[in-house]
């Protein structure tokens, strides 16, 4: 059977996609592997959220740092030239069109460019939609990165979603565990196919009607360990001790 | 002379209201006024709504003015967080209101409070179920959705250096949501790692100028 | 003849009504001198919309930096906790309600609480506004110095200004070269006459109602220089030559 | 590689075009790019609308592009400074159009045209001839007007340090519109008086960072 690529491998053909000088942003969950895999002959200034320019993973052997984080509040390092900033110039940044990329994840995307990430109508819990509704209409191009179909078979890449919505007419490119796929005025176009499968199982897998590029490629990526690369969301420590005061002057 | 420096964190929170609009600085617990929160929570206030960005974690800081009883609204963008059992607790038994804010919407409108903006038009929101309800309009042949600022009563926050004049720098991303909500309240009350003299800190690199912040206290840093 | 305050004098009297701890805008013009007359027992913060918090005036043998000017493009320096910030910043501050006090001239005040100052129906040059219609309504006290009466006698606290408006309902207290008026919504109290003037030889100089305070004051000054205490606006220099570019890497 | 630097003024306002929106940094001669406005003067754009403070001074930086012919409009706060006689005489000669705004309101506008956000409300100029035309509404008891965002086609800015990504820091009171600006536009041009190595600036104290700016360029500071 075709081998589907694991997350880093698509994130490693994300990365692979970004042009050099690009400034980026990448959502929470998935996407936040896409840092580790920028060709180093690029400068890519990755942008966090929570206000950093220029942020990279830890290298190893590097230790965390609690106050130095991105938007999964996983420890990052910072590039020379990166800059800090707070949450209201941050969201300047991503409302106003200056990132040129936002990497986000997907239940669904719509043949339209709809794309629906923060909520399942299911859900129990509370909801929670962070920065995804700032960035689907700030940054120039969303790119999207999602396996191509959910655990049950279902697509993800439909004629139309029901779910509720993070942003009407917004996905510029999907990048799955199958395919890469444009999304352009003129309808869903393949650009990329991997090794093994066919236009029709792709189209099969699809909820949304595509189109093969004259132009398009095998989607072909290095082989990459399943292990997410990224380090680890800081967690609590022990609750502290009731705070002490401390005199001001001593 | 101005003096905002307080002894500790209980005097640091005394007089605050029930009922209070309370904006909590930090990007989960990076930048969290723990402190500042437990001892709002060991006063006992209640019905307090907060503003920020993330529920709490564990039960200190966010998460114990909650389990206090303190709080009976929470206006955020991603109450889940690992850790947040507090909320997920009172959200699921219904004792919090919770709305929902995108993340660039909250700090935009508590900038706008800061500034004497009553309203805004953004595009973020627009076309999903967080806009519904609101008034939308069209500019240049984009669809926008207007939004109303948000004015605290109190804002709790945290800084790196902090002096009597209240002014302050951060470290790091602790900077996040902090210098926003400590323009946005009335009341603006700030932990620090350290207060330095008047005159230390660079008039340059001063990222909250002490106009917006009306109490410093110096706490030990327990997060790192 | 009863001495009429002169503008040092005024901008004395206006100094020694901010308390201590305030934070305070001085308009261009007039305003700009009460910075000089402060009482050294209080911390008062200047804000200057230029972009600065903690202002004071250039003390003497102080070299004047062409890079540090207050609203008036004046040469100024800085206390100790003072503060740089930019524009947006600066007018968030104003408009937001951060300021205590703001001290404005005035072409008239009404009795409503009405200001003109910006700008008179027959001036044959550009108008001009600055920073005036963002500070009436954005600090919490407007005050307001000015001679009492204009050139030709005319008064400049009216019933009702004609006058291209700078706000609405805004002005909290007069300070001219003979009186200290405030305005409540109970009409305009007289708080200080000068040493030799009745209050209705006041009344008769002014163009709204007055009501004397039961324990209005004589309005007392020390002696001050006419001459103008606060240095000049910084002037441009010889034309430049044109602009040579400097190789960017040398 | 990301490098912005640019090797003089010429080559750092190349291809600008007639007609543009340009935003110009500066309060009064303080933190104005001149070198930059001269040369763009020099290359005899035409139909410009520039969005500054003031309107110049002497016959150079802002006041050569008026004197050269390449302004059609002005939108600024206050126009008069000393000598401001270019402008004076055009406008007089009703050779250039002026759009006066309150001083906080430019500031805001190009902020908003910086932040996504197409209109908002302020009671700056309410009930003043500035508002006349404009949209008023009432929030909670009080009155507003609405403002557009503006949005710039290009900035010209002034910095002391900048670096090879763009980031920019100021020095005192020169940064006043400067990092307003800089945000403002799509097409960002600072002239500095030192570009340093990346990483030379401190993350903490960058007050423009690089994703604002397009070209940055070393000049000699001619003011001081």
């Amino acid at each position: 059977m075709t081998k589907l690529l694991n997350r880093n491998e698509i994130a490693w053909r994300v990365a692979h996609d970004i042009p050099d000088g690009s400034y980026v942003n990448l959502g929470v969950g998935m996407p936040l592997a896409v840092v580790n895999f920028m060709p180093d002959d690029r400068d890519i200034v990755f942008h966090s959220e929570n206000g950093l320019l220029g942020m990279r993973n830890l290298k190893p052997g590097e230790e965390p740092d609690p106050e130095l984080v991105n938007a999964g509040k996983r420890p990052v390092r910072m590039l020379p030239g990166g800059a800090f900033f707070h949450h209201a110039d941050s969201f300047l940044m991503i409302r106003g069109g200056h990132l040129d990329f936002a990497v986000l994840g997907a239940y669904e995307v719509a043949e339209n460019g709809d794309l629906a990430n923060w909520r399942l109508p299911d859900s129990k819990g509370a909801p929670a939609v962070g920065g995804a509704m700032d960035l689907v209409y700030g940054a120039k191009k969303i790119l999207v990165m999602c396996e191509h179909n959910s655990k049950d078979g279902a697509p993800k890449i439909v004629k139309e979603t029901k779910l509720p919505l993070t942003g009407r007419d917004c996905v510029s490119k999907v990048f799955t565990d199958i395919a890469v796929i444009e999304r352009t005025g003129d309808g869903m176009i393949v650009r990329e196919i991997i090794d093994g499968m066919s236009f029709n199982e792709l189209q099969d897998r699809t909820g949304a009607k595509l189109r093969l590029a004259n132009d398009w490629k095998p989607l072909v990526t290095p082989d990459l360990p399943v292990e997410e690369m990224t380090p680890r969301a800081m967690r609590p420590k022990q609750p502290t001790p009731q705070p002490i005061g401390k005199n001001a002057n001593g | 002379m101005i003096d905002k420096r307080r002894q500790n964190a209980d005097e640091a929170v005394a007089g605050i209201k029930d009922g209070s609009i309370v904006l909590i600085g930090g990007f989960g617990m990076t930048g969290e006024p723990r402190e500042l929160c437990s001892a709002l929570a060991a006063r006992k206030v209640r019905g307090l709504t907060i503003v920020t960005n993330n529920a709490g974690s564990g039960e200190f800081g966010i998460g114990l003015l909650m389990k206090q009883g303190c709080v009976d609204k929470i206006v955020c963008s991603f109450p889940r967080v690992p850790g947040s059992v507090i909320f997920e607790e009172l959200y699921e038994s219904g004792k919090l209101e919770l709305e929902i804010v995108p993340q660039g919407t909250i700090a935009e409108r508590v900038r706008a409070g800061a500034a004497g903006i009553a309203a805004f038009y953004t595009r973020t929101s627009w076309g999903t179920p967080l806009a519904e309800g609101k008034e939308a309009r069209t500019f240049d042949g984009k669809d926008y959705v207007m939004e109303r600022a948000i004015r605290g009563d109190v804002a709790l926050v945290k800084a790196y250096k902090g002096d009597r004049w209240g002014n302050l720098v951060y470290s790091k991303s602790m900077r996040n949501f902090n210098p926003v909500m400590a323009m946005g309240a009335e009341l603006t009350i700030a932990q620090v790692s350290e207060i330095v003299e008047l005159g230390d800190l660079d008039p340059e690199n001063i990222v909250t100028p002490g106009i917006f912040v009306d109490r410093v206290v110096q706490l030990e840093a327990l997060y790192a």
